[in-house]
């Protein structure tokens, strides 16, 4: 009962999907103001994948409350965590009772995004500049004829896609006026764009059969 | 000549901090000494603001954050290029987004453009936030935008916006324009463009820039406006330079030093490689 | 030459037709203007039993001859007639009428063919194959050369006495990249039982950490030596993205492993952790579907699974029926790809070939 | 947008978050754990905060009330669909979030399959199958054939039913040249999406912080 239900709904609910794909008869499309059942399902979806989003906070406030009662070094972080969380919260239902809408110019949540989550995030990414730097010193070796055409390709796009690069190269081949950003420039709409279309066909093929086998119940890990 | 050696087995094995020092100088100096530099458009952001700029007076442009503050420094300056584009042709701009962590940020920049070009909401600019589905919400606007989104941001039915009267699914949107950090674009590409038909351009990081060339040459997306490179590019275009171009004077600064890290890791990598085959 | 403008009459034209591929409740209505800025009003209306319900009125723009107008919300079935107006600067008033136009269902999307098409073809060869590979049919998957490569690491690895570390990324238990990860960690724990050495694996999931301990014990009895199996060596560290990078650092820095295995979804940290990997002189296998990340990776790592790779990987490894049927079906899937490119090239290419060329490229059409 | 004080006080604290984070490059420290636990914490509360302003709201309370008849009594099944996921929070009976969840993978999973399908394998198909010779400029054909030529060898190169050897070893090894032509563009771009985050914080730092010093 508890594994043969699921993967009945979830057989039913893609293949309905899939069959509103191609027949836009009613009941499967709309038909007037009825709703069809492709769009009252989509409805549904909608409203459910929002309670998704907090599926992780459960694991995450228990494992950071476990850490606080064994008192381990790390203790004062997760006490931290789980204030910072009650304090975003209630900052932000008290924006959204006040003013009708949290994100409201001077709202105390804008304030909190502003100047305290803006902050912390745009930095934890920005970390990646220095470290880029310092792998490619560090790391990036042409120790191959792969790694070579890599490295090159690298180079040819970064010089060529800042203006430094504008005026290095000026040359005149076949009638065509050769310069760094031209051949960055073809470099990404040739050579990249068939390779990203290649592994993007790869992907899309390798998505395509998990969803088949998830609908027709084959995969069951989600279930998990 | 074995001095010669030794500095360059030394090149291999400078220590990460100094790196990151280096990264730190060029950075700040130039940031703070307001250096500014010229730049000439590339072809495929010429081709989007082209796009653009043929669009009709009063044509409707749906503009969708997909993206958070961690890739604002790429895309904020991209939105307010492009806001200001829109404006300025009196097109009629509708926002919504997919990222929620990003939403205030294309907020804030909506009403700041629209104050600087005197638009009045729910008459030249409508906000409608967002709807948790992803291609779920793109498919529902295909039949009808009022199934997911029965009201804009504040809670006024879409049938009293002017803006919105006449909206319904993407026939009445003359362009997207997606603003992207990850693969939202993909699902616009697949959902709104393949589907319904609906013209899209992309703005993006340039993480994600190489992704979406496939979309651009098979015709699925009319242009692609990539990284900061892109923005100062749509600055450049739009004739009001803003922190696009002020940071692309740091890029050239900070790209040149990387390649010659890379040809200093090598040398010494090389180096150390000769002397250790000669010496076993 | 003014004066024979004028002689022009301004022609206005309209024509309804039933929308196509919907549920039958609405009408398409095209209107043609031959002179567009010489006219003021246009209006539409559709009559009901004797009564007349105009639509929503078009903005008329001077030099766009055609326009498009969408009918909603009418019955299907039902006869319904249309009358234009048109109102001319010259204060002239043209009316077209277009009576009993019915719109129509359609039961299939014919747009969509070329979907149900390819669905059908595909879903037939993954399932033909999962049946072969079900009987216990040997299914012919190609060596792939990374697997050499990672018995040769762990092999080194041992030989300087140095134990092995194995990263299975930020993945989830539901990524395909992270389950791609635990097969192939299967493998290598099975050598490095062989090789009798340690192997070290900080995870960044509780539930990835729980799977991967259990793949591990496996492949230490799989090689005859459950004794040397020690369960504290894969531990949660953390589920921060940086903090899981800085943590793996300093074991890599602390136990100064031979070899390094990353095999799983990655995202920034990536750049992060093979430098470290790369500084301590340890052999690196990557391996990852995330295509931002693997640039690092190949021009950082020894070895690198490329996307697709890590599933041909750890299928040829595990013989499992399901991974094994689907990468023969995905295989079928790219080679009519690749005919399809070749004929479609050389039809497009040859002038006489160009209706066929075309027939195709409808076909392909999805809107 | 704020008072004076206010800003001030804002950009102080902003500044603090910023160098808390900036320290890891230093090495791991007690200032960035402690940043990046507040990090953590608060934006796992907007997701809260997002699921009651853009979900819970207008999908289920203002449509409860706009709707009539039929259409309002109908929003009882997504109502309970979402209290059977909230049962994911309770031990015991956490199982019936199953059924929700198992609604939610095969919606999402039909979708994947149809967009796939109609929004990638075959547009990208289609915009593959270009002319390789006829009467427009000689160059024109050539870009042609490197971009067939890439695409053919990329499908190749993952192509696991045949050994790779004599002529298909050709190819294979012509597929790797394309990839890392690929991925070495695909680096080189992305390193100025990292710089542009070093950017944007450094000038934060120097034009709103040290605004006294630098304006």
């Amino acid at each position: 009962m508890k594994r043969e239900v699921p993967l009945i709904i979830t057989f039913l609910s893609g293949i309905i999907i899939i069959i509103a794909f191609f027949i836009p008869l009613y009941p499967f499309g709309s038909y007037k103001n009825f709703p069809g059942l492709q769009d009252r399902f989509l409805q549904w979806y909608n409203i459910l994948l929002g309670f998704t989003l907090i599926l992780g906070i459960d694991t995450l406030i228990a494992y950071h409350w476990k850490k606080i009662k064994e008192g381990s070094k790390d203790a004062p972080y997760s006490i931290a965590l789980i204030v910072s969380i009650f304090i975003t919260l209630a900052v932000g239902i008290f924006s959204w009772v006040k003013y009708g809408d949290p994100f409201k110019a001077g709202s105390p949540f804008m304030f909190y995004y502003d100047y305290i989550f803006v902050p912390l995030q745009s930095t934890m990414f920005a970390l990646l500049a220095f470290f880029i730097a310092s792998a490619a010193y560090r790391a990036f070796r042409a120790r191959n004829l792969e790694a070579t055409l890599l490295l090159i390709a690298a180079a040819f796009v970064m010089i060529g896609r800042v203006p430094a690069g504008d005026n290095i190269l000026n040359i005149y081949l076949f009638g065509y006026h050769i310069t760094l950003p031209k051949i960055a420039a073809w470099i990404l709409d040739t050579p990249n764009m068939a390779v990203q279309r290649g592994i993007l066909i790869g992907v899309a093929l390798g998505g395509i059969a998990m969803s088949l086998r998830i609908i027709l119940g084959i995969e069951k890990t989600y279930l998990s | 000549m074995k001095k010669i050696y030794d500095i360059l087995e030394f090149l291999g094995k400078i220590d990460r901090r100094w790196i990151f020092l280096f990264v730190f100088v060029f950075t700040t100096l130039p940031l703070a000494l307001k250096f500014k530099v010229r730049v000439t458009p590339t072809e495929e952001v010429k081709i989007a603001f082209n796009y653009i700029e043929n669009l009709k007076e009063g044509d409707r442009v749906l503009i969708s954050i997909d993206y958070d503050p961690a890739s604002m420094p790429e895309l904020q300056p991209m939105l307010y290029a492009i806001l200001r584009h829109l404006f300025r042709k009196n097109l009629k701009v509708i926002m919504m987004g997919h990222w929620p962590l990003g939403l205030p940020l294309g907020k804030t920049a909506l009403e700041e453009v629209a104050k600087e070009y005197n638009k009045k909401y729910g008459e030249d600019y409508v906000f409608l936030g967002f709807r948790p589905g992803g291609s779920a919400v793109m498919v529902a606007m295909g039949s009808e935008i009022r199934n997911v989104f029965a009201a804009d941001q504040y809670g006024t039915p879409l049938d009293s916006l002017p803006v919105m009267r006449d909206v319904h699914n993407y026939d009445d949107i003359a362009l997207l324009i997606g603003l992207e950090a990850g693969s939202t674009g993909d699902f616009w590409v697949q959902f709104a463009n393949a589907r319904f038909g609906q013209e899209i351009i992309l703005g993006c990081t340039a993480v994600i820039a190489p992704n979406l060339y496939p979309y651009y040459q098979a015709g699925q997306i009319r242009g692609i406006i990539g990284g900061l490179r892109g923005a100062a590019d749509y600055e450049n275009l739009v004739g009001k330079l803003g922190t696009g171009s002020i940071g692309m004077w740091v890029q050239s600064a900070i790209h040149i030093l990387i390649i010659i890290f890379i040809i200093f890791g090598n040398v010494g990598y090389f180096v150390l490689r000769r002397r250790r085959k000669r010496s076993v | 030459m003014n004066f024979i403008l004028i002689l022009f009459a301004l022609t206005a034209n309209f024509e309804v037709t039933d929308y196509p591929n919907d549920s039958g409740d609405k009408l398409n209505i095209k209107i043609f203007l031959s002179h567009p800025d010489s006219v003021i009003s246009v209006k539409v209306f559709r009559e009901e039993e004797k009564e007349l319900r105009e639509l929503e009125p078009i903005k008329i723009f001077p030099e766009q001859k055609e326009y498009l107008l969408t009918d909603k919300g009418i019955d299907r079935g039902r006869s319904y007639n249309y009358i234009l107006e048109v109102e001319t600067v010259d204060g002239k008033k043209i009316r077209k009428i277009i009576s009993d136009v019915v719109p129509k269902a359609e039961l299939f999307h014919k747009k969509r063919l070329n979907v149900l098409v390819f669905l059908i073809f595909y879903s037939f060869f993954l399932f033909f194959y999962l049946g072969k590979a079900r009987k216990g049919e040997e299914l012919f998957l190609r060596k792939i050369p990374g697997l050499d490569a990672i018995d040769e690491a762990v092999g080194r690895s041992t030989e300087m006495g140095r134990p092995v570390l194995y990263i299975l990324g930020l993945g989830y238990i539901s990524d395909i990249a992270t389950l791609a990860g635990l097969s192939i960690l299967g493998r290598v724990a099975k050598k490095v039982a062989q090789y009798e050495s340690d192997i070290i694996v900080p995870c960044f999931d509780p539930i990835v950490m729980a799977a991967a301990q259990e793949i591990t014990k496996q492949g230490y009895m799989e090689a005859g030596r459950p004794d040397l199996y020690k369960e504290k060596n894969i531990f949660f560290l953390t589920q921060d993205q940086f903090g899981y990078a800085a943590g793996v650092d300093g074991i890599m820095l602390r136990e100064k492993p031979g070899a390094i295995f990353f095999q799983g979804y990655f995202y920034a940290e990536s750049l992060i952790l093979a430098e470290t990997g790369y500084s301590i002189g340890a052999i690196q296998i990557a391996g990852t579907t995330a295509t931002t990340q693997l640039p690092f990776f190949i021009a950082a790592c020894d070895y690198t699974l490329i996307g697709e790779e890590m599933f041909a990987a750890s299928a040829y490894l595990t013989r499992d029926p399901l991974m094994v049927s689907t990468i023969k079906g995905e295989d079928i899937a790219k080679m009519v790809f690749m005919g399809f490119i070749v004929l479609g090239t050389i039809f497009g290419s040859l002038p006489f070939a160009s209706n066929l060329y075309n027939l195709i490229m409808n076909f392909l059409q999805t809107f | 947008m704020y008072s004076g004080f206010l800003h001030a006080f804002g950009v102080w604290l902003a500044a603090f978050f910023t160098l808390s984070i900036f320290s890891f490059l230093y090495k791991d420290n007690p200032f960035y754990k402690f940043a990046e636990h507040i990090y953590v914490g608060s934006s796992a509360a907007y997701w809260i905060l997002y699921l009651f302003v853009f979900d819970v709201k207008p999908l289920l309370w203002d449509a409860f009330f706009r709707n009539t008849g039929f259409e309002k009594w109908i929003l009882i099944v997504p109502f309970a669909l979402s209290l059977m996921m909230l049962t994911r929070f309770i031990p015991n009976i956490s199982w019936i979030s199953r059924y929700a969840i198992a609604f939610v993978v095969g919606i999402g999973a039909g979708l994947a399959i149809t967009g796939s399908i109609q929004g990638i394998l075959i547009p990208q198909l289609k915009g593959t199958l270009v002319p390789l010779f006829g009467k427009e400029n000689f160059w024109h054909y050539v870009n042609n054939w490197i971009l067939v030529a890439g695409v053919l060898t990329t499908l190749f190169y993952f192509y696991f039913s045949i050994h790779h050897r004599g002529i298909l070893r050709g190819l294979a090894k012509t597929g790797i040249i394309f990839i890392m032509i690929a991925f070495g563009a695909a680096f080189g771009y992305t390193v100025m999406a990292r710089v542009s985050l070093l950017i944007g914080r450094i000038h934060f730092l120097l034009f709103e912080w040290l605004s006294f010093i630098f304006h």
